[in-house]
């Protein structure tokens, strides 16, 4: 066992830090720094760089635009762009449906759709949840009937992150309405702009809008577009919840937030001392840098299982329920060291506001970020619902 | 010791619950947070004369009903169970609270019009720099002939926007967090020289930073004695610190039978998710969360009147506990509702957000666990 | 509404207070000081000074020995014991099996057996739990089949508190084999010296003989001894848990605990200060003594709904929750005050030992009693039950 | 990065489980405990002869297979997995760890008899006034000719009644807390002078008050510089501090896995107690801190020998994790088993009763969390 990086890899970090340095798009950092919403415009100028660089997918096997990384080199890569507070890219493309399409699809799947996602031409969507159906996944009801050589699909689905934007969706719908729960659901890839598609912002409580209703109405779907077989389309989403769920530890970005909560106690001040003098919030920073160290080493143990041969297993499951649980006290914490300035709104729904925000810069987005982050334990599978899975597929109870 | 309610407090909290289920369901009062005002200055009338509600912790020589903070505290956890955003805790709880302990003729003239429905008080007190400290105030008020010159900013002045009056704190001497030379002022809203920027808040009100630029109060404007005035706002922060965990036990209890009902209808695998054991057992702690709360906020009402350092303590050990179950139940409110939770469109995610606004209102449970051990445990 | 007492409840306390200060056992307080054990003789001669004064029941009817005190004066009561660290009375015969022979006994069990309890002539202990059914009450097998004018008992028993002292126990008992759970359970009086019942130990984990296993074997119990009706041991049963989990909140119990942590943190130094002046040690005071009026202020809250008319109901499963919980911390602040000197232990199995134990005479019971005192979330309705109960009876889910 | 271990050392870990496996099964450790020395002392020499257990952690020049941090933590893990009361964390973390530090004759005297099990040591550290503040000694050291003479009372020393060493801290100067003047010494354990007073511990250990009554020892007794012996004391401290949370990763790890298997056994109302989801969350819970603690005790180890900041840094990040860890995880296994749990008859309640000493055991999760803050974050 060993910490330390080889000079191979520490010349990697340079490079990468470097890259970086050089490479970040100047209008997106000023746009992050005032804490104004990010556009799709904004999301893409990062990942198109990225794309061009050959770096957007280091997950990704070489043959379908991978780097080739090592687990190490990919920790190093997160940690490096956490630490240089980039934005994230969306998760939905590279993260989610392209694995399913590397490995589930046909040769002809991932021709169209593989080049798209690394691109950034094609912004991806998620048409898992119903309304009837939030961790219960298997219980969906939007049914997709055979016709000729189409689909036509007929339900709801909802809190569809960012389908305002997308150009492609990935769909769980039922294919047999006679097999039971996980049997008879097939994954269908739905062009957004398909005659039927209407997609209907929700906004949330921070004021936000991220999610969306999508309504599916005699929307005609190739069979082509159905990845795997039909009636099998709960092996790609185990997959891809498994995938998900790795991703959502979210570690790099956390010591970020850390480091910003910091940052802001620092200069918040709690009587006549800073507020990090506070014994009690100083505390609180302390168990979360520490609870974040060992999430760290308990997804470099993970990482190095999987290096080792064994892929995302249900631990990730753990990564998931603490990961989600550090990103909501982090966002707790901004809003208790702002005190009084959490209070004041200062947004409308869903469009941009110029003036400036009351009190200082770090403070008008706390509470409504505090009230957003609520999802992170509800989305991806439920913390419950992670529980359960643990329970039964870890500890076999 | 008696722990029941007389027959007058019954009907005062009948007759306002009946008011405000009819008046404050969860579309109306998205109207009226959305109207141009965000408010319905109707209610605020309709409190004051048709139900006599504004008058209900006055005395009766001053027109009221002869009550106080049990009556202040009932109204406030019927309030919460609505998320009403009627300016009842800074007009009645702080500006009526102050009026009562100085007496005199500003008391004499202004309470009969709180009780009317014609004032409407918002309480600047707080200053960018000063976060849960009282006595930590740039503002100045400087003494000029028979009146005083007010120079500084207030930040987050709830209801500043609607108020008739403004309760301000000021410096005529000292400086830091002294308690020596802190004054309290009752002025006109409309005064020259205050500038407001007004916003919204994420709970619903209305509020402003509120800029005092030279700006001349008569000598009269000052509550009780100058320099001396810190006693005084700690006694009222500390009454409507209860009043706030008060509407806390509204809105804590809401937000459990909300989850309790969401839970029986929602079925997930087959059953309705009130039959899992582990969401069973989280409603039970927010049940025992609210029922301790309703616990915390009776004990400290009952002792609003006692010696300063008593009443601290009480006061402090109720904000601590509640501001902890305001955190609780609202967070595992909004996890067994799911994603639905954190949406705009259902009431539970609005109570939500009042519960954690409540949650640092007056200062956090750690300003309140500090504040409670340096009263009772010395070193 | 109003806390302050009435000047003839100022003046019940000061009798109180004087009757303490005047009539509490010298030597009882030395045995307690020195944290030694208490003998069964120990016990009865404070129960037999009470009798005397006929104090011994507040909570009991009066013409059956009570004392007619309001709620405010038993509140009153029980403020008192505590402060003045009275050792508690065996709540077996008092607090459990008295009132239910008194509500439930014919006139014949009441002659029989009340007087004994008051007096303290009768130890009694409880014969529920068995090695099987722990939580699960219902679930008991022990048997009692009728023959001529006894009932022949075979069965074992766990848990059973004191039996080792005891003259008579209670026991719930199946009288018919067919009837499912709660049907069929019968509830008998058993004298201890009976043939066929044994009593063997049972060592915890600080060393102590509280708890003992009870074997029944072909035991002959005259009918006469069973309270109420054949097969309705149940109704008994669960009046009996619902007054016992009233009396285990011991709010004025923990209130003398957590004084003397605080005076164990006003003794014990941390580095150059007095550990009392650790923040971190200070908030776990604080936070314990708020949670402590919180309880009180709810026991408070339902005595004034019984007082008002309403017996004690589900809710009070509230107050074993967070009484029990209070318990634990309290036993866990020793612990951690105490710091190395929690690790020496001296004490043999059951024998008391009379050379001067190792450290601080408040640090030698400090790892024994946080160990037993895990037992107060399990018995008397282990708190996971207790909060079944209130889903069930109070939520109604 | 790399986290696989050698060949050699999964070899030492088969080893050992097989070894202890074998020896020691709950009751033959509770006839240890109850004997006479409170020991078998025939296993202590096997790990060193039969085994080759006591030299994993010395180099090969010693005598030893060349190992080190890594070589301790997973012995102790191992150890903890039986509760094992051998002296391994005096003898060779603490003991062992001072010689490997200071070098020079006297490591090459006592390392060999170390690993050939002939030499048991105790670390003589703790007073009664200092809790866990390594500088907080009064026990004195005074300069006599070329040697010293030791006077004062160190509370507390485990393994100290089968101990053939001491290793003792004491001022040659200063005093209080300061850091200047502490100085080490490894001394004979039957020095004339040297009073103990002998009792169990309640997870199972032998420990003694030793009082130290004009205690002549020689001058080579000093490890290391005169006065110069802080650093040293907090270096060996630190790995002992880790090595006791590779033991609480065993002791943890069987506390959860022995809950496990009984909730699977155990019915109640009908079922294994394993199917109540409250209960199955809460074994998830145990599972996740016991993750959590080897990722934490991993990190620490491989970082034992960084610059002393880092070192201590993430010493104490490991140390309050792995205290509240072992917490939870004892906590609950015992209220999962029930009242069987805590009995003396199941192993559970003494995995619970060591795992408790664990949490304080260096420095309770506070200390820890204060001395990380101290190091990481400056106001």
């Amino acid at each position: 066992m060993q910490l330390e990086f080889s000079p191979e890899e520490i010349a990697f970090q340079q490079e990468v830090r470097t890259f970086i340095a050089e490479n970040y798009p100047e209008n997106l950092r000023s746009v992050q720094d005032e804490g104004h919403d990010l556009s799709k415009e904004d999301f893409l100028s990062w990942h198109r760089i990225l794309a061009k660089k050959g770096w957007i997918a280091p997950a990704w096997p070489v043959e379908y635009g991978g780097t080739g990384w090592t687990a190490t080199q990919r920790f190093i890569w997160s940690e490096e762009l956490a630490a240089a507070d980039c934005v994230g890219t969306m998760p939905f493309g590279l993260s989610m449906v392209g694995p399913v399409i590397y490995t589930f699809g046909t040769p002809e799947q991932k021709a169209r759709f593989l080049p798209g996602i690394l691109s950034g031409d094609d912004w991806w969507c998620q048409g898992y949840s119903e309304p009837g159906a939030g961790s219960d996944l298997a219980s969906l009801r939007t049914k997709a009937v055979r016709d000729g050589d189409d689909y036509v699909v007929n339900g709801q689905k909802t809190w569809t992150t960012m389908a305002q934007y997308a150009d492609w969706g990935f769909f769980l719908v039922r294919t047999d309405s006679d097999a039971k729960a996980q049997e008879g659901i097939s994954f269908l890839l739905i062009d957004m702009k398909t005659p039927g598609v209407t997609v209907r912002p929700i906004i949330t409580l921070g004021g936000e809008h991220e999610v969306n209703e999508v309504w599916l109405e005699d929307v005609r779907v190739p069979v082509e577009n159905r990845v795997y077989e039909e009636n099998k389309g709960w092996t790609c989403a185990k997959f891809l919840l498994a995938h998900e769920r790795t991703g959502i530890a979210a570690v790099a970005r956390s010591k970020r937030g850390v480091e910003k909560i910091k940052a802001i106690a620092r200069t918040e001040q709690d009587g006549d001392r800073p507020l990090i003098a506070n014994p009690f919030f100083k505390r609180k920073i302390s168990e979360l840098e520490i609870d974040l160290t060992a999430l760290e080493f308990t997804e470099l143990r993970s990482l190095a299982g999987e290096a080792s041969g064994k892929g995302p297993g249900p631990e990730s499951s753990l990564l998931k329920i603490k990961g989600s649980e550090i990103q909501q006290r982090i966002t707790e914490l901004a809003l208790e060291a702002v005190g009084h300035y959490g209070a004041p709104y200062f947004r409308g729904f869903g469009e941009g506001d110029n003036e400036h925000p009351i009190g200082p810069d770090y403070a008008h987005r706390a509470a409504p970020t505090y009230f957003n982050t609520r999802k992170t334990t509800i989305y991806g599978g439920s913390n419950e619902i992670q529980r359960n899975i643990i329970a039964k597929m870890v500890l076999g109870i | 010791m008696d722990f029941s309610y007389t027959e007058t407090q019954d009907m005062i909290r009948e007759t306002l619950s009946r008011f405000l289920a009819d008046t404050y369901d969860f579309d109306s009062r998205n109207k009226m947070i959305a109207s141009d005002s965000g408010r319905d200055p109707g209610i605020w009338k309709a409190l004051a004369q048709d139900l006599g509600m504004l008058g209900a912790a006055f005395s009766e020589e001053h027109g009221g009903l002869g009550g106080g903070h049990l009556e202040n505290a009932l109204i406030m956890e019927e309030l919460g169970k609505v998320i009403a955003i009627e300016p009842y805790l800074q007009t009645v709880v702080l500006g009526g609270g102050a009026l009562k302990a100085v007496g005199g003729a500003i008391a004499d003239a202004v309470i009969p019009e709180i009780i009317g429905g014609n004032v409407i008080i918002a309480f600047a007190y707080a200053e960018p720099q000063g976060r849960y400290n009282l006595a930590n105030i740039r503002t100045t008020a400087k003494k000029d002939g028979a009146g005083y010159v007010l120079n500084g900013h207030k930040g987050v002045v709830y209801a500043a926007p609607w108020a008739t009056h403004l309760l301000v704190s000021a410096r005529t001497g000292g400086s830091g967090s002294e308690a020596n030379g802190v004054s309290l002022f009752l002025i006109d809203a409309n005064t020259a020289g205050i500038v407001r920027r007004d916003y919204p808040t994420v709970d619903g009100f209305q509020a402003s930073e509120v800029y005092f630029e030279n700006v001349a109060i008569p000598g009269d404007a000052l509550l009780g004695d100058e320099g001396a005035g810190l006693p005084l706002i700690e006694r009222i922060v500390d009454e409507a610190t209860v009043a706030v965990c008060a509407e806390a036990c509204g809105v804590t209890a809401k937000l459990h039978s909300g989850t309790l009902e969401y839970a029986r209808q929602r079925n997930q695998f087959g059953q309705p998710i009130s039959r899992f054991q582990v969401l069973q057992h989280r409603m039970v702690d927010m049940f025992m969360d609210v029922e301790q709360s309703k616990s915390m906020t009776t004990m400290a009402t009952l002792k609003l009147d006692l010696p300063a350092a008593e009443r601290m303590a009480a006061v402090s050990a109720c904000k601590a506990k509640v501001s902890r179950a305001a955190k609780l139940v609202g967070q595992n409110a909004i996890q067994t509702h799911g994603g639905i939770g954190i949406t705009q469109e259902l009431a539970i995610g609005h109570f939500f957000k009042r519960a954690t606004m409540i949650e640092s209102q007056f200062g956090s449970a750690d300003h309140h666990y500090e504040r409670f051990e340096r009263l009772t445990l010395a070193d």
